[in-house]
């Protein structure tokens, strides 16, 4: 059996920059996967190249044993992985309401019975019925990423990419998303690749993750690893060092 | 200690020329596109116009076969797109044909004619940078304030009122009435014989050759022509100004600029007003390329001998050599203003030196 | 203030092209050039039916009508210091003909030709030239087309040193261009004052000619300043910056003539104003139709307001001045007869028909005006406004309904305007020669004849009877309606002595102007 | 211990259109020669306490305190000018994002120069010298070129340091950090925090340390305050954090999820509408 | 849920409007107008320009009734240019003896013919252009930005010029001149709206939906350039006026005895000295009904549009 998401000496160039340079990895079904690494280490890229966002220059992803082509993806792909971004701020459109955002994906598809279906995805990400026709900036952060994900699910996706899910919500907000993420990936038996700059919330979520700096992984590890200390990388103990907090000199 | 490096700090210099060097290959593309486009559009127009052209160099009384001579001589019964490759041939080799009208050369007549506007364009711009910058400062940094109303209304109005009719009142007033202002023409014919212009900016040949009693009378035939343009960009710049003053303001850089000890003034001036002249060069660049052709309604009151005059005089008369020519001329300097003004743009802002 | 010595007019001097006199043929340069140039005979001032001597001392006309012979003045020269010679007259006609821009068709309609025109136009001496017509035509004809700028003088020795050789062609038979290249811009004359520069639509400078071998003109410089409307001509006036205004509309002459340092002057013009009708229009080619909309013009009340001080009511085509002109004004105006007129035309109810009218005063006040008398009556008439270039091409194509123009004489000759709106040898849209009469698709043979005959006919008086005769057909069934013949009117500074206009485009000489 | 600032009852509302905003609700505390915190969640006033201490309140915001003392000088009275000198000279405050708190056309030594120059007669080439001093002092390894960088060509970590540099150098006895590295990445974050533990320890500097992240604070500061919806709920020592009364401190301190426990699903926070009271 | 979707008695209007917890779609569409609209009427100017457009609207649809004389038909003989004020013409009378006043009453309608055509007929050309060109980026933006370029390099008023002296005369064809030559800014702006969109995290998220180019652009991207197009449109209503009347000034817009305010001033030009209210009425409708359409523009800017206020 394959693995849910293969990747495969994927490489991503911007205008002569390299953003990732031949990163591989596998994910199985069903499996939480974590990235982390320090900011502008390619992370988010890696999602967005899985999803057609982001120019591939080389390298193959498989989903399910299924070869992508370059960067374009059909409909039926985006009905089997989904993703949510990195800042709730902007990745709702400001001049849509709860109810049109959730409907959108819906209609493209032409899924039936949308009242119930939208219904119950804001039930799913505990929100009610009242949040429905609201506009995104007459929310809080924390519900806005809820939303997020409530559009991200309501395809019912195989694959759910995060993207810093979490970083820009108070600490006690993320423990809520937190929660909430944890519960859908029980529930629907979805696989997961996160990606954070915690080390923290990747060991809570994940039970595998991959270690990046300047666009390539530079160890993988189980989480069990990293708690133990079981670490080779210099870098990863830099990272496992700074997120204890400061000591005093 | 892990310092950690940034890359654009460990960018090299050779790369930066080289997307210069990309960057003024794509522009200079671009303005040559534009140019040929912008021939092509006037010289179709200039095709469709129904005016016989043959009538504007023989007028309505000459025979019928000298007519027909002179639309052989010029070419005007080949097809269209015959008259358009000669045309630019013609352009390529720096040669723009005779003009009609006046039967010199058209680059003849617009050396003669472009100082004027140009002339009149920045003395306007110059009042309506000097007046509008520190009006839009006062405004935003006044927000909400009487001031800022005052402000916003002069801007408003300046937008609205029709320039030829403003043009046409404040003559009455300033000339007619109070004759504090000259009139017509850039200079009175009293020194069409004492006085030879070297640039053809008057104001300045005169200052320079040390004749006052020139540069008075220049002064007074600009002024009047130069204001209302002035007021014009002054609406245009003083509500730019505003509003770039205002998103600075609001900026963090400013409230540590405040953290720091500064007086307002140079907290305003210092930092705000240096950050808003970033894209405010554009603006000011903008609505000097808007006043070289905002000339043209004002200079047909003032009788400007300029660009503007000489296009719309051209044009009504079929004169489509000096139309083109004049067209390519203020594309030219459109084109130019642009370039100069990104050019400044790189300057003035540290942030597009490199990448 | 204007120096002393020189003399600044106002003036809208737009539409000169060119200022070689074998050239030009627009009413600004008629002025330049009559004043910079000399010519055989010029108009009598004392009775503009007549012509007087100019380089001419005296001329005779043979028995058989068709040769002329000048005896020049003697001593005369050239601003350049030249002599004048018959040479230079005979060259000068040569030079016109061979040019063929034009107007020289006011010479070759005697019979030149390039081939002939150094025999038929040739200096017998020094002092004598001789010019031979095709045809025994009245001498007034002859020497009334002497006067026009066409026929002007130019220093040959001059001309000849600027010539650009150019290779002859089918159209330009000759290997150099007679200097009109160079007299575009220059200048080889003998009038009382030189053309120092032009400058299109901005000024034309005119300084003192010293070897002028008439009255020495009184100041040393004529600056016509370019300016197109009257109000600012009337500031400028005002304000001391011109002394002459020379565009003045009816409420800026009153203005000026109430000002106390300020007077006007006035002269008829040969240019009439008319409405015309194309014949192509259904509608407007019923002569019933024709003639009503003769009685749809509100002739009082223009004549009161919109031309007031700038033109007098004339419904002949002859101007006033010229010899044969006719003075009679029969149509005033009547919306009920021409109602009854319609109602007879088959068309009751009117019809809508469009109008070309070019974007100055006073044509557009008067079409409005027209718009509103030809409502009364049920026609509706649609302006059509554009540039003047715009709305001729238009009426040279035929593509319009009606039209309303000016028409000023070629030459000060009642035959250039018989010919223009009676002529019309083809009439089909290929048709040549495009005389005012073929723009309107009009044809009227009968007429036409009458006025070849009138250019044969060598005694003045019955040559004058004919024209009358052709003017009364002409006034009762013709699809022209004649509104008003233009007076020139000036304002100026009271400060100036001796100035006047005068009754051609070619004869206000700036000469005798002095300053206070 | 002597007491350098001296805050009671401080109020910042701002009215607007649809009613009257209160961020600080009541505030009072004072402060010695030590290292004070400040915590809550985003929007519970801690910036707006920092700011009014500093006199940035925005124009249109309302400042009212029942005492607002400076070493003695009484701040609600002092003039705009007054004000304006104790600036940077005696209290300074450093923002929370590099990338936009410095002027982004006027090159790094130019800003840390300026504030020197502000407050203190001197020279260009002596106070380029004193800025370059104060560069190293922040452990900048190459402060010569730094000091003619702009601001976007050095990274947040490096930009951070030029921003202490800029607020420290004409020696405040009183520095406000608001929230100072949370733009950073976790391993500058440390960088930053020791080179200001370090600068606090030899100035013997008052310092308001102000961060939403309880953890990181108490283990940096002496005294912690913890705030919520515009008022203080809680006051301890930095050392009794364990023992902390108050739901809403005690949930701040539980919710991080952390390396090695295994705590599913995490504790979350109850909000009872009486803590706002 | 309890709450009726209709204001219960306990709750004014305005509550229910302005409800942060909407209950249907019609509920959260007209709430949002109403805070637009109360952010709209906070700024008196505004207010003041709305009302001048509303007063415009209705002398145009009244015109008929609120005119005292025939716009088009004067009396040449008796009335002719006459001082405001004299009994029956209230703003006096022109050269042909016409009222002033009614000329200028129905001149509005003109007036509002020419900026409604143009927008209605440059607006969307912009909005396509410029979010097609923004979001296909490539070879297509490029294209299409230089086509707007070479529109935009014409000073305007010239190209405006030399349609219409091509087109002929009349006030269709400067309506068409002037529309030929207003949507390059539009396009402009609808270029660069799209392009800050384009890359942001909500249309990347729609993407994600597997909606395709077509319906990102008319679905999700134009809605966004919609406003600051409003705005823009609003704000150039002014200069089509003023170019419109620049052109009948020049007299190549509206034909006579039409009552459009350039040509108006134009005609009244030459009176200019001695009769100044023939050029100075129209100059004045001008100016007010113009300063109206920016003191909107600039009111629904600040309502629509915070961020670009003042741009
Ligand atoms: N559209 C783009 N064009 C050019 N460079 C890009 C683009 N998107 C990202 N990059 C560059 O690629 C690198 C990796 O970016 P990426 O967003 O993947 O980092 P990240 O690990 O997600 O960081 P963060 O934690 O800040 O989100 C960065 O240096 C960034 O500048
Ligand atoms: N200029 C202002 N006008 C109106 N309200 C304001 C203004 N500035 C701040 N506020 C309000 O004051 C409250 C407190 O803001 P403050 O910036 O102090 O929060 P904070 O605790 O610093 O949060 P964060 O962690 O997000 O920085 C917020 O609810 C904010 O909306
Ligand atoms: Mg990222
Ligand atoms: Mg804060």
């Amino acid at each position: 059996m394959s693995a849910a998401l293969e990747i495969d000496n994927l490489s991503v160039v911007y205008d002569e920059f390299h953003a990732l340079k031949d990163v591989s990895l596998a994910v199985e079904r069903g499996e939480s996967f974590g990235l982390v690494g320090e900011s502008g280490s390619g992370k988010s890229t890696l999602l967005r190249a899985v999803a057609g966002l982001a120019p591939i220059s080389s390298g193959a992803i498989r989903i399910d044993g299924e070869a992508l082509k370059g960067s374009n993806r059909s409909k039926i792909f985006y009905r089997r992985v989904q993703m949510v971004f990195q800042d709730p701020y902007g990745s709702l459109h400001p001049r849509q309401t709860i109810d049109r955002l959730l409907l959108e994906p819906l209609v493209i598809h032409g899924i039936a019975d949308g009242e119930r279906r939208i219904e119950r995805a804001l039930d799913e990400v505990g929100l009610g019925n009242g949040f429905r026709f609201r506009y995104p900036h007459q929310l809080s952060g924390g519900q806005r990423q809820r939303v997020a994900i409530a559009r991200a699910l309501i395809v019912e996706p195989s694959i759910l990419l995060l993207d810093e899910p979490t970083s820009a919500l108070d600490a006690s907000v993320q423990a809520e998303v937190l929660n909430l993420l944890e519960q859908i990936l029980r529930d629907r038996k979805l696989t997961f690749v996160m990606v954070s700059h915690d080390l923290g919330v990747v060991t809570h979520m994940c039970e595998r993750l991959a270690v990046m700096r300047n666009g390539a992984v530079v160890e993988r590890l189980s989480s069990r690893e990293l708690a133990d200390g079981a670490v080779h990388e210099d870098y990863t103990r830099n990272l496992m060092i700074a997120s204890k907090g400061f000591v005093k000199a | 200690m892990s310092t950690v490096e940034t890359t654009s700090e460990a960018r090299p210099r050779k790369g930066r020329a080289r997307a210069f060097a990309k960057a003024l290959g794509r522009f200079l593309f671009a303005a040559v596109t534009t140019y040929l486009g912008l021939l092509a559009v006037t010289f179709f127009i200039g095709r469709v116009v129904p005016i016989d052209p043959v009538l504007a160099i023989l007028g309505d009384r000459a025979p019928n076969h000298v007519v027909e001579r002179v639309r052989q001589e010029m070419g005007f019964n080949l097809p269209l797109y015959q008259q358009f490759f000669i045309y630019i041939k013609g352009i390529l080799s720096g040669d723009f044909g005779n003009s009609v009208l006046t039967t010199n050369p058209v680059m003849v007549d617009i050396r003669r004619v472009l100082p004027a506007t140009i002339e009149l364009a920045t003395l306007g711009t110059l009042i309506g940078a000097f007046v509008g910058v520190p009006l839009g400062v006062l405004a935003a940094v006044r927000r909400g304030s009487i001031a800022d109303q005052v402000v916003r209304v002069v801007g408003l109005v300046g937008y609205s009122v029709p320039i030829f009719w403003l043009a046409l009142i404040s003559l009455v007033i300033f000339y007619a009435q109070l004759r504090w202002v000259a009139f017509p023409g850039r200079i009175d014919i009293v020194f069409e014989y004492t006085f030879t212009p070297i640039t053809g900016l008057y104001l300045l040949d005169s200052a320079w050759q040390g004749q006052w009693d020139v540069f008075y009378d220049v002064f007074r035939h600009i002024i009047l022509p130069a204001s209302l343009l002035g007021y014009f960009s002054l609406a245009y710049i003083s509500r730019m100004t505003r509003s770039f003053m205002l998103n600075e303001l609001s900026q963090e850089y400013i409230v540590a600029a405040r953290a720091k000890g500064l007086s307002e003034t140079r907290v305003i001036w210092g930092h705000a007003l240096r950050n808003a002249a970033v894209p405010l060069v554009t603006v000011i660049a903008l609505s000097y390329a808007g006043l070289l052709e905002g000339s043209v309604l004002t200079e047909t009151v003032f009788s400007w001998p300029g660009i503007g005059l000489y296009i719309t005089n051209s044009l009504q008369n079929a004169d489509m050599n000096a139309v083109l020519g004049g067209t390519i001329v203020i594309g030219t300097v459109f084109i130019g203003i642009n370039l100069l003004s990104d050019l400044l743009y790189r300057t003035l802002d540290p942030r597009t030196r490199n990448r | 203030e204007t120096p002393k010595d020189t003399l600044v007019e106002g003036f809208a001097i737009d539409d000169i092209i060119t200022m070689d006199p074998g050239e030009a043929f627009e009413l600004s340069t008629a002025e330049i050039t009559s004043n910079s140039y000399s010519l055989l005979v010029r108009l009598d001032m004392d009775d503009t039916s007549k012509v007087k001597g100019d380089l001419a001392d005296s001329w005779s006309v043979s028995d058989d009508g068709l040769t002329y012979t000048f005896k020049l003045k003697s001593g005369m020269k050239f601003a350049s210091g030249n002599p004048i010679t018959a040479e230079d007259v005979a060259w000068s006609f040569e030079r016109a003909v061979k040019l063929d821009k034009s107007p020289a068709f006011i010479l070759t309609q005697f019979g030149l030709t390039g081939d002939n025109v150094s025999e038929k136009a040739k200096a017998a001496d020094a002092g004598t030239f001789v010019f031979t017509v095709d045809k025994a035509y009245a001498p007034s004809f002859v020497l009334n087309c002497l006067t026009a700028t066409v026929a002007s003088v130019v220093d040959k020795k001059l001309v000849m040193d600027h010539v650009k050789a150019v290779t002859p062609d089918a159209e330009h038979k000759y290997d150099n261009d007679f200097g009109n290249e160079w007299l575009k811009t220059g200048y080889a004359g003998s009038g009382a004052f030189k053309l120092r520069e032009w400058r299109a639509n901005e000024v034309v400078v005119l300084e003192r000619n010293d070897n002028y071998y008439g009255d020495k003109a009184k100041l040393n410089r004529v600056i016509y300043r370019y300016m197109k409307e009257s109000s600012a001509q009337r500031l400028a006036l005002e304000a001391g910056d011109i002394d002459i205004a020379r565009n003045l509309e009816p409420g800026d002459i009153d203005a000026v003539s109430k000002n106390a340092d300020l007077a006007t002057t006035s002269a008829p013009k040969g240019t009439i104003y008319y409405v015309s009708l194309n014949n192509k229009n259904e509608n407007l080619k019923k002569p019933e139709v024709q003639e009503a909309f003769k009685y749809l013009v509100d002739y009082d009340a223009i004549g009161a307001t919109l031309i007031k001080g700038i033109g007098e009511i004339h419904q002949t085509f002859l101007p006033k001045g010229q010899l044969g002109a006719l003075d009679e004004n029969p149509y005033k105006l009547d919306v009920a007869k021409a109602k009854e007129l319609l109602a007879k035309a088959g068309v009751p109810d009117g019809f809508s028909i469009t109008m070309d009218v070019r974007n100055s005063q006073p044509v557009t006040g008067i079409a409005e005006s027209m718009q509103q008398t030809l409502a009364q009556a049920g026609v509706k008439m649609e302006i059509i406004p554009g540039d003047g270039k715009q709305t001729l091409t238009k009426y040279r194509a035929r593509t319009h309904d009606m039209y309303i123009g000016q028409w000023g004489s070629d030459y000060f000759d009642p035959n250039s305007n018989a010919d223009t709106f009676t002529g019309n040898p083809d009439n089909s849209d290929a048709g040549t020669v495009k005389t005012l009469a073929w723009r309107n698709t009009w044809e009227a043979p009968e007429l036409d004849k009458e006025a070849k005959a009138a250019l044969l006919e060598r005694d003045a008086a019955k040559r004058a009877a004919i024209y009358q005769d052709i003017q009364k057909k002409y006034l009762a069934n013709s699809p022209f309606v004649f509104i008003f013949q233009q007076t020139e009117v000036a304002g100026y500074r009271k400060n100036l002595k001796d100035f006047k206009l005068g009754p051609s485009f070619d004869t206000n000489f700036v000469g005798p102007i002095a300053k206070e | 211990m002597t007491t350098l600032l001296t805050v009671d009852n401080l109020k910042v509302s701002y009215p607007t259109r649809t009613g009257v905003i209160e961020a600080v609700r009541g505030v009072s505390f004072t402060l010695g020669k030590e290292r004070l915190g400040i915590v809550g969640e985003s929007g519970s006033g801690k910036s707006q306490t920092g700011r009014a201490i500093m006199g940035l309140t925005p124009k249109h915001g309302i400042v009212t305190a029942d005492r607002l003392d400076f070493n003695g000088i009484d701040l609600l009275k002092a003039s705009a000018g007054e004000r304006r000198r104790l600036r940077g000279k005696r209290i300074a405050m450093i923002l929370q994002d590099p990338k936009y708190s410095l002027d982004p056309v006027m090159t790094i030594g130019r800003q840390i120069c300026e504030t020197l120059r502000t407050h203190e007669k001197l020279g260009k080439a002596e106070a380029r010298e004193r800025a370059l001093a104060m560069l190293e002092a922040v452990q900048i390894r190459d402060p010569k070129r730094v000091f003619d960088l702009h601001p976007h060509e050095v990274s947040g970590g490096m930009g951070q340091r030029a921003m202490i540099a800029m607020m420290l150098i004409a020696g405040p006895e009183l520095l406000i950090a608001d929230e100072p590295t949370s733009a950073l990445d976790v391993t500058v974050q440390l960088d930053v925090l020791r080179i200001m533990d370090r600068l606090v320890a030899d100035r013997g500097m008052g310092l308001i340390f102000v961060s939403h992240d309880l953890r990181l604070v108490s283990s940096f500061c002496d005294r912690v305050i913890v705030m919520y919806a515009g008022k203080i709920v809680e006051e301890l020592a930095a050392a009794d954090l364990k023992h902390a009364q108050h739901p809403y401190t005690q949930g701040l301190l539980n919710c991080m999820p952390e390396i090695g426990s295994n705590r599913h699903p995490l504790p979350v926070l109850d909000r009872k509408p009486e803590w706002a009271a | 849920m309890t709450a009726p979707a209709s204001p219960s008695p306990a709750m004014s209007r305005r509550e229910w409007l302005l409800s942060d917890r909407p209950q249907s779609r019609l509920q959260a569409r007209l709430g949002r107008a109403y805070v637009t609209w109360r952010q709209f009427t906070a700024n008196r100017l505004a207010v003041v320009g709305l009302l001048i457009i509303i007063a415009l609207l209705f002398i145009a649809a009244f015109a008929n009734l609120i005119a005292t004389h025939d716009p088009v038909v004067g009396d040449l003989r008796n009335a002719r240019l006459l001082p405001p004020g004299t009994a029956e013409y209230l703003l006096g009378t022109d050269d042909q003896g016409r009222d002033i006043f009614s000329r200028l009453i129905y001149g509005s309608r003109l007036t509002l013919l020419v900026i409604v055509l143009v927008a209605v007929i440059s607006a969307p050309i912009g909005l396509i252009v410029g979010t097609v060109s923004g979001y296909a980026g490539g070879w297509v933006d490029a294209t299409l930005m230089r086509i707007t370029d070479i529109f935009l390099a014409f000073p305007k008023l010239v190209l405006a010029l030399a349609f219409v002296a091509a087109l002929g005369p009349g006030i269709q064809n400067a309506i068409i001149a002037i529309a030929i030559t207003s949507w390059p800014p539009y396009a402009r702006i609808a270029r660069a709206e799209t392009l800050t969109v384009r890359r942001s995290d909500y249309i990347s998220a729609v993407k994600l939906m597997g909606a395709s180019p077509l319906r990102i652009i008319v679905r999700h991207v134009m809605p966004l350039c919609i406003s600051s197009l409003i705005v823009r449109v609003t704000l150039d209503m002014a200069g089509i006026i003023l170019t419109a009347a620049g052109l009948g000034f020049l007299g190549l817009g509206a034909q006579p005895p039409l009552p459009e305010w350039g040509a108006m001033i134009a005609s009244g030009r030459r009176f200019i000295l001695d009769q100044w209210w023939v050029a100075a009425m129209p100059g004045i409708a001008i100016l007010i009904v113009s300063l109206g359409f920016n003191l909107l523009g600039d009111g629904l800017r600040d309502a629509l549009d915070p961020k670009e206020a003042g741009q």
